[in-house]
């Protein structure tokens, strides 16, 4: 039939997401700017010319002000004489870890909570979206600041808490997903087959809303690297002297007239980052999602 | 009239039209020529997908835009070669000289703006009228596709309107400057029988009014033969045959067109025979009228209705009354057919015997009350009863693979595992006409039948003893929907299977049923043999059905215009609403008339 | 002088304003503006620390010192238009003490007599105030206090007058009404406040100023880059280390920056309380290991190294204490003879605020160097403070941002609450839990010198307190700040009312606006 | 209509009482003592005590909980610890200013984000399609604080055509917008595109174009109020964003809002401000999704409220 034809063109015998996402030049773009941190933050101890942590006592000038970017120093120093190139490369690490831990739970909860409500309905539905409601209703960043202000912070509370205000946004998507899913005629056929909840939920809605998670998984780890810099930035986010590329701003964000590159390099870092996350979310939102199609 | 020119009204010569694809450049239309004359009607015909809307599109030059592009051919209009116009002339054409229609009446018209807007912005697309002028322009143009209380209608939005309202709202706005031509891409295909036939009627009065000619694009050979006065059938992007209507239907010369016609169920051709088409011919088959034994299924008094929320505690406010107290039973290897037009409670029936929603009554399914039943306690009744669904592809999940989807009703009732279950799947492939080896093909690597017969191979894998069949071929080319018919039957012969069998067609109900029962508004207001529904209709509603349902066959008379349009009356009420009383009436060997009661 | 009374100057500040009562004000940015809104019966001479009486035009103490009899300036007036009598004094310094006003420096009024009942609430005033005619007010004490007469020159002592208490309630700190030489003329929250010359001002060639318009809600930086574009006369917050360089490097700026001494002392805090501080040892070796010199770099060489308590400028500093010598080889022998051979692991909490967080990573650096492994917590102010009001929370704080600026030049005022048992409590502020009994005793007996012959004695017997604190070290002194601060070139004035010890940042009173001379 | 506001109202009180008592126990949860930070350095024992009394920071948790609420029921949210003035007249003095910034914001987003997703979408797949959109996703990506620092060091400190932070004049009001309004830019130039690119392959859009109409019209008449649904039901994410966009771009620029207000008392742990900070932003988000519910069925006469 012509009409198998074009349906088979369009649900496209997948090449792998892989292979379509390097088609895409901007894609491309972002996936290599995610690899070149991933590989800087896993080697960063070989790629690092000099020890993140150590204050060079020619690291500043006889003044005390750092120094600007140089044959010994590629970035400069920062304001006690430490190389800034070095505690960029460390400070990837932290990013990524952030990125993908605290958005990793954030997914899982919020998926498991927008299933959940989104399949069982009744009063489940009620307790659970309700609740969303009102984490919807928070100002994220207070909530994450008091959160930070409660439990001292470090790498793994911010992580924790970055993930108990992100999980919301993923909790709406799925819910919203979830419902319509169970609408759909062959869930309806499943159960008229006598097939039980936990064969619907793993066999037939989680497939479907894999792509969904994925999408909002990149999405997400773009705006947990920005949360964590904005917290960072506050001066609540990872202790230093870890470095991470929020907390770097935030130590020399008052030298952005003396010393601009302590502040501009990484906050270019960050931005490089944040908007990979957002090319390959973007893309994979396109390539996983056929209502999206005749894009590009 | 017009005055018959020899030179037709448009002129398309050597239309082709190619679409982007991935693979390349694809052509959907080929070399396609035609002449339509003033003042008649020519209808393309074929099946879907054969190019049929790209045709029409690309003479408004409407094609979607980098996908699809005109590669060859003219098409005349007034000396002018339409194809070929830049933009701004192209407008001047659209809408002055050719109106179009399209197929869907519930996209076409913009959601967020009235229908005075929607007119009047077509009324005067090419400016220079004040607003009265335009208002009254547009009460005219409603009045004339008889749409009652205009007035009113001008400050409705589409979604207030019924469907066949909406579609005569947009045939109001095609004719809205006056044009010459108008291009009608399957105006009804997505309306109920009844309204159809107003519409239909509605375009041939219009035609006869203002002396236009109009192409008709349509599927359906029935509407062609009410409406045509010429015929081009189109298959895989190419004409087949060209001639005038009475000698297609009389005399088809390509072997597409016998076949196309020979698929399409007439209502009327069975009259006179007991059981269904594919039994009659086979005298031997074992079930040729059932038994009268033990019902397989009985439902009484089934009731079904949905609350509609509202307020500030979220209470109901309001209900739709979707199933009144319905009875009837079905036996063992009896087809029973359930018609009647949208939303008048089938589907809701159907959902009913399968416990897949909240219902009220009493039903038993080889004796067991299934009333209150949970997940599991319905497991053992599923297996004797299973559903075909309405739309094929949707109830096919699709990302799993076709054999492990007909696989799935065995797994959850734990009837076989391992080699046995794949065997058994094989079989049921086999026995629905499919190859074993499609087994790990994904649904949307098939065509609509085929995906249909996975379907129903799924269903069967239960060996159940009774499937709901909902529209189960109401999406499917004729000639598909024909394969699919005998198949059913087929399996009906060889296993005794029964049917509750839900359609709005009439014409395939005629040849599938046992047994007959016409809902309307949620009720049944007539049941009984096929031939006493067939034969001998005793309710209005039944023989209006009957009467809207078109006839390939162009010789018959025309049917007449009708009143104005009505919207149907709406299943959704009050609380404290309480159904009239009806009052049921045997006219003779079960043949049931429901009027409502003190009549 | 001749100077013409007129202009305007305008000051900016980056935290808001909170409240103007001077029963309760007790920030960087309020505490000068309330001294120059309302007057106490003492004052300072512009620019230094020498008392001298100021709406008290003269007084006497008993020779026991425990009388004080003040004499009343004739003609002051409240900004209500009130004469300000003797019975105003009373009430509010009776306010102050009075627990329902919340103020945070009733403590200072201790040696007052009937302070334990009023304090608590049992007693209505204090009976230690009497009010002998409108123009003369006596004080009796329950014991000889050396700092009382600074007490009444703090904020805390100053005079409001009791119907616009009264009137506005809770909200007076945002209509304050006192007889100083500005009133406030306009408060718009969170953004600017203006204060207007006092017309009825007691001293007629007081304030110089028509005007002041502070600036609220500006952050360092930006108050800098708008003082280089002219829109700023003082920033009230000092020149940011970011832009200290390029100000003190660019000619225009450089005679500008006026640089004085302060009040101050940042020091790391040991809890001797906690393992492993509670060793002598190991507190010294911590005060041995880090590299001061290093630290001021950081800071941009804006501080003196620190060896004590005190800072220079503070009576009873000890000029040629040489204290513990950065010496991390040393540092390690002690630590190894504290059985600590191989370090440990601790916390140095800070508040996170530049340039706190680098200077607790300095210090975690030279710590690191003899083996302590110091994990920085760097926290808002608040959780700090609360960290090391309880027992088992903080080893080790840097006090930066939070550390103890006089409120008066007497060198009691850096005892009591920071190194005395007093302070050594759940919520004090002895964040060292240091408590040394024979040493109260010691500063208990200073004290109560209040003889004026005395003062020598008294100020050695401080200093050997200090140093005996610095055996014990439960602190690390690391440095004593520097003021640097500029002034737009509109604004004339002695250097030393920019850097004016008591009014700070800047003596407003006394600054006047060149461009209408 | 009036049932569904009610009813919505009824929610968006359930929804603030939820925020008060998480929020409550969180702050009731942070380790620092209001009474000792009032009481200052210089306090007795007893003093703190006594304040702490006042203050009824002795109750037991839920006694405290119910006392403020019972000032909430009636419009008191309490006096700040430090600033010593009632949390509403804070918050009332401050508003001004962070809804100033919200509305150059909203507008910067709009102008920008709207004719950016507009222009691309109409010229989809062309080069300046790309450009627009490679612009948006660095809308998105930017973190807020770089952005501010950037403009304020490029505009205000190298070119001096704007002034450096601060509060009054429209030339004020430019930078911080732009900083707050970029991501949202980003957000609604990208759904303008995909709703518009949606909208125009409608059949409506074919049916308009089928009458005649010039462009103009099919795309402002019929195209544009069905694209701009999805991004009203934006204005409440919106509004979340803002409310921590607000504490980022005020302290950056200055900017006399409750941004500022909200992260001052964070600082110095000024609960009864942080508490009327959370509930008023919390409002400020439920009203937008309120209001952006009510826009919607004006423009979108499907949708009904119920
Ligand atoms: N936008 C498009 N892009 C690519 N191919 C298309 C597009 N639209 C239609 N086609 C293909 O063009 C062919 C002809 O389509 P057309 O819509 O003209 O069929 P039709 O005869 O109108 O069918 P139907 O009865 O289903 O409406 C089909 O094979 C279809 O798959
Ligand atoms: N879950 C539901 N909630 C509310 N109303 C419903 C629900 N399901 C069906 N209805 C309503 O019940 C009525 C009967 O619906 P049903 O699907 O049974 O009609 P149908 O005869 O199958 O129509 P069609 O031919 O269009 O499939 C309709 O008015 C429909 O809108
Ligand atoms: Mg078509
Ligand atoms: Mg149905």
């Amino acid at each position: 039939m012509s009409q198998t034809v074009a349906e088979t063109e369009t649900h496209v015998a997948t090449p792998s997401v892989l292979a379509r996402l390097l088609r895409r030049p901007l894609a491309l773009t972002g996936l290599v700017i995610i690899a070149v941190v991933v590989l800087a933050a896993v080697f960063a101890p070989w790629l690092a010319p000099y020890d993140p942590y150590e204050q060079f006592f020619e690291g500043l000038t006889i003044e005390g002000a750092p120094l600007p970017p140089s044959a010994q120093f590629w970035f400069g120093t920062d304001l006690v004489g430490r190389d800034l190139f070095s505690r960029l490369i460390y400070g990837a690490q932290t990013s990524l870890i952030i990125g993908v831990v605290a958005n990793g739970i954030a997914v899982v909860i919020g998926s498991a909570v927008g299933i959940s409500a989104g399949y069982f309905r009744g009063w489940a539905d009620t307790v659970l979206m309700r609740f969303t409601d009102l984490m919807m209703a928070f100002p994220a960043l207070l909530l994450a600041i008091v959160l930070a202000a409660i439990f001292s912070p470090s790498l793994w509370i911010v992580a924790m808490v970055i993930a108990m205000v992100n999980w919301v946004q993923i909790a709406r998507v799925t819910y919203t997903e979830t419902r319509s899913i169970a609408e759909r005629d062959f869930v309806v056929a499943e159960r008229a087959m006598g097939a039980g909840a936990g064969r619907i939920l793993f066999r037939h809605i989680l497939p479907h809303l894999l792509s969904t998670i994925i999408v909002w998984a990149t999405l997400g780890i773009a705006t947990t690297v920005l949360l964590e810099a904005t917290l960072s930035f506050l001066g609540i986010g990872v202790q230093p002297p870890i470095p991470s590329w929020g907390n770097i701003i935030f130590e020399n964000q008052t030298y952005f007239t003396s010393a601009p590159w302590l502040v501009f390099i990484p906050g270019a870092a960050i931005l490089a980052l944040a908007l990979a996350f957002n090319l390959v979310g973007d893309a994979l939102r396109d390539i996983l999602d056929p209502t999206q199609q005749g894009r590009h | 009239m017009q005055q018959k020119t020899t030179s037709g009204l448009l002129e398309v010569n050597g239309l082709t039209v190619q679409v982007a694809t991935p693979a390349g450049a694809r052509t959907v239309v080929d070399d396609l020529s035609f002449t339509l004359e003033g003042g008649k009607t020519l209808c393309i015909a074929g099946e879907s997908g054969s190019g049929k809307s790209m045709t029409a599109l690309s003479l408004m030059q409407l094609l979607p835009k980098p996908m699809a592009r005109v590669s060859a051919g003219t098409a005349k209009l007034d000396g002018r070669d339409i194809l070929a116009l830049p933009e701004t002339e192209m407008r001047q054409v659209r809408g002055r000289h050719i109106g179009m229609i399209f197929q869907e009446p519930m996209t076409s018209l913009n959601p967020v703006l009235t229908i005075g807007k929607q007119l009047g912005g077509a009324i005067s697309a090419h400016g220079g009228l004040s607003d009265a002028a335009i208002r009254a322009r547009a009460l005219e143009l409603l009045d004339q596709v008889q749409i009652p209380e205009p007035a009113r209608r001008l400050k409705q939005f589409p979604h207030e309107l019924s469907g066949g309202m909406r579609q005569r709202v947009v045939i109001a706005m095609a004719l809205a400057q006056n044009p010459q031509i108008l291009i009608a891409d399957e105006p009804t295909t997505a309306l109920d029988v009844t309204v159809q036939a107003q519409i239909l009627a509605l375009i041939r009065k219009l035609q006869a009014d203002l002396g236009i000619s109009v192409i008709m694009i349509t599927h359906d050979m029935g509407v062609v033969a009410e409406m045509a006065d010429d015929v081009l059938v189109m298959q895989h992007g190419r004409m087949v045959e060209h001639s005038p209507a009475s000698v297609i239907f009389s005399k088809p010369r390509h072997p597409y067109t016998q076949e196309l016609l020979a698929a399409v169920p007439r209502l009327g051709e069975m009259t006179g025979t007991r059981a269904p088409k594919r039994m009659s011919d086979d005298p031997t088959a074992s079930v040729q009228t059932p038994a009268p034994a033990e019902p397989l299924v009985a439902v009484k008094d089934l009731t079904v209705r949905f609350d509609i929320k509202g307020g500030i505690l979220q209470r109901p406010v309001q209900r739709v009354h979707a199933v009144e107290g319905v009875s009837f039973d079905i036996m063992p290897g009896e087809t029973l057919s359930l018609v009647g037009e949208s939303g008048c409670g089938k589907s809701t029936t159907g959902k009913a015997l399968l416990n897949l929603i909240p219902w009220q009554g009493d039903i038993r399914v080889a004796g067991r009350a299934t009333r209150g039943l949970g997940a599991s306690a319905m497991r053992p009744v599923l297996r004797d009863v299973q559903m075909i669904f309405q739309d094929p592809y949707a109830s096919l999940d699709p990302r799993m693979r076709v054999g492990d989807l007909v696989a799935e009703p065995l797994q959850i009732h734990g009837l076989a595992s391992g080699s046995e279950l794949d065997d058994r799947v094989a079989y049921l492939f086999r026995r629905v006409g499919l190859s074993a080896d499609q087994m790990r093909r994904y649904p949307h690597e098939f065509s609509g039948g085929q995906r249909q017969r996975i379907c129903i191979a799924r269903a069967l894998s239960l060996s159940p003893k009774l499937i709901v069949a909902d529209e189960s071929v109401a999406a499917l080319d004729v000639s598909i929907q024909a394969q699919v018919l005998d198949l059913l039957q087929d399996i009906q012969n060889e296993t005794g299977m029964s049917y509750l069998f839900i359609s709005h067609d009439m014409a395939v109900v005629e040849q599938i049923s046992h047994r007959v029962a016409v809902m309307y508004m949620g009720r049944f207001v007539e049941m009984g043999s096929r031939a006493q529904i067939f034969e001998n209709p005793q309710h209005d509603y039944t023989k209006k059905l009957m009467a809207a349902v078109p006839v390939a066959d162009p010789s018959r008379p025309r049917r007449a215009f009708m009143e104005k349009a009505e919207d149907l009356p709406s299943p959704v009420h009050g609380l404290d609403y309480t159904p009239p009383l009806q009052a049921a009436r045997d006219i003779g060997g079960g043949h049931m008339v429901w009027e409502a009661a003190g009549r | 002088q001749d100077i013409k009374q007129g202009g305007s100057m305008t000051v900016t500040y980056k935290d808001d304003v909170s409240t103007l009562d001077p029963a309760i004000g007790y920030d960087w940015q309020n505490w000068s503006m309330i001294k120059s809104l309302f007057d106490g019966l003492m004052d300072y001479v512009p620019g230094t620390t020498e008392l001298r009486p100021e709406i008290a035009e003269s007084y006497e103490i008993s020779e026991d010192g425990t009388v004080f009899t003040f004499k009343l300036r004739d003609g002051v007036k409240f900004h209500n238009g009130r004469a300000l009598t003797a019975e105003d004094v009373k009430y509010s310094i009776e306010r102050a003490v009075n627990p329902k006003t919340q103020s945070p420096g009733a403590g200072f009024f201790g040696s007052i007599k009937g302070f334990e009942e009023a304090s608590s609430g049992d007693a209505e005033g204090l009976s230690g105030i009497t009010v002998v005619d409108d123009g003369t007010i006596k004080f009796e004490l329950s014991r000889p206090d050396a700092t009382f007469l600074h007490v009444l020159a703090l904020n805390f002592a100053h005079v409001v007058p009791k119907e616009e208490v009264e009137k506005y309630g809770a909200d007076f700190g945002k209509h304050p009404v006192g007889s100083g030489a500005f009133k406030l003329a306009e408060w718009t929250l969170g953004q600017r406040l203006v204060f207007e010359r006092f017309e009825d001002y007691w001293n007629p060639g007081v304030p110089k100023l028509d005007q002041i318009v502070f600036e609220v809600g500006q952050e360092p930086v930006v108050a800098l880059l708008r003082l280089q574009n002219g829109e700023v006369d003082v920033p009230g917050d000092g020149i940011p280390p970011a832009k200290f360089i390029e100000v003190k490097n660019d000619p225009k700026f450089k005679d500008l920056i006026i640089q004085g001494g302060q009040l101050h002392t940042g020091y790391v805090t040991m809890n001797v309380k906690m393992e492993p501080f509670d060793k002598a040892e190991v507190r010294q070796a911590v005060n041995m290991a880090i590299n001061k010199d290093r630290i001021l770099r950081i800071i941009n060489g804006r501080a003196v190294t620190a060896n004590q308590p005190l800072p220079p400028s503070m009576p009873g500093y000890a000029k040629d204490h040489e204290g513990y010598a950065y010496d991390p080889e040393a540092a390690k022998a002690l630590l190894a003879e504290a059985g600590l051979a191989d370090g440990f692991e601790t916390e140095l909490y800070v508040m996170n605020t530049d340039p706190q967080p680098r200077i607790a990573q300095a210090i975690q650096q030279d710590l690191k160097a003899i083996g302590i492994n110091a994990s920085i917590k760097s926290l808002a102010q608040a959780n700090v403070i609360a960290a090391g009001g309880e027992e088992d929370q903080a080893p080790m704080i840097w006090s930066g941002g939070m550390a103890w600026i006089a409120d008066f030049p007497d060198p009691s005022n850096f005892y009591g609450p920071i190194l005395g048992c007093d302070g050594a409590v759940s919520g004090g502020w002895n964040w060292a839990w240091y408590c040394n009994e024979d040493l109260d005793a010691m500063a208990q007996e200073a004290d109560s010198m209040v003889d004026p012959a005395k003062a020598g004695e008294r100020e050695a017997m401080w200093r050997d307190i200090y140093l005996k604190v610095m055996e014990d070290a439960p602190w690390a002194p690391i440095f004593n700040e520097e003021r640097f601060t500029i002034r737009s070139e509109r604004i004339g004035g002695d250097d030393k009312l920019f850097v004016d010890p008591v009014h700070i940042p800047v003596h407003y009173d006394e600054v006047y606006a060149k461009d209408v001379q | 209509m009036l049932a569904y506001i009610t009813r919505r109202l009824v929610q968006t009180a359930l929804i603030l009482l939820g925020i008060s008592f998480v929020t409550f126990v969180l702050l009731y949860l942070v380790p620092a003592d209001p009474a000792r930070q009032i009481a200052g350095r210089s306090a007795t024992a007893a003093t703190v005590e006594n304040i702490r009394e006042q203050l009824g920071l002795n109750l037991p948790f839920y006694e405290q909980y119910l006392r403020y609420l019972g000032g909430l029921l009636n419009g008191d949210l309490g006096r700040s610890y430090l600033q010593k003035t009632e949390v509403s007249t804070l918050i009332a003095a401050r508003l001004p200013a962070s809804l100033l910034l919200m509305a150059g914001a909203i507008f910067c987003e709009l102008a920008l984000g709207l004719t950016m997703g507009v222009v691309a979408a109409l010229k989809r797949g062309s080069r300046t399609d790309d450009t627009l959109m490679i612009a948006s996703f660095v809308g998105v990506s930017a973190p807020q604080f770089v952005i501010g620092i950037l403009l304020l060091y490029v505009f205000a400190v190298k070119l001096g055509w704007f002034p450096i932070g601060g509060y009054g004049t429209f030339a004020h009001l430019v930078l911080p917008s732009i900083t707050l309004g970029f991501l949202g830019a980003g957000w609604y130039s990208r759904m303008m595109r995909s709703s518009l690119i949606d909208v125009l392959r409608q059949d409506y859009i074919r049916t308009a174009r089928a009458t005649g109409a010039t462009r103009a019209k099919v795309l402002f008449g019929h195209a544009l109020p069905n694209a701009i649904l999805p991004i009203i039901a934006m204005i409440g994410i919106d509004i979340g964003l803002f409310m921590s966009g607000i504490v980022v771009v005020e302290s950056v620029f200055g900017w006399p809002g409750i941004g500022q207000l909200a992260w001052q008392a964070i600082q110095r742990v000024d609960i009864p401000i942080i508490m009327g900070v959370t509930l008023v932003s919390a409002c400020a988000i439920v009203i937008g999704n309120l209001l952006a519910d009510l826009i919607t069925p004006l423009i979108d006469p499907r949708i009904k409220l119920r």
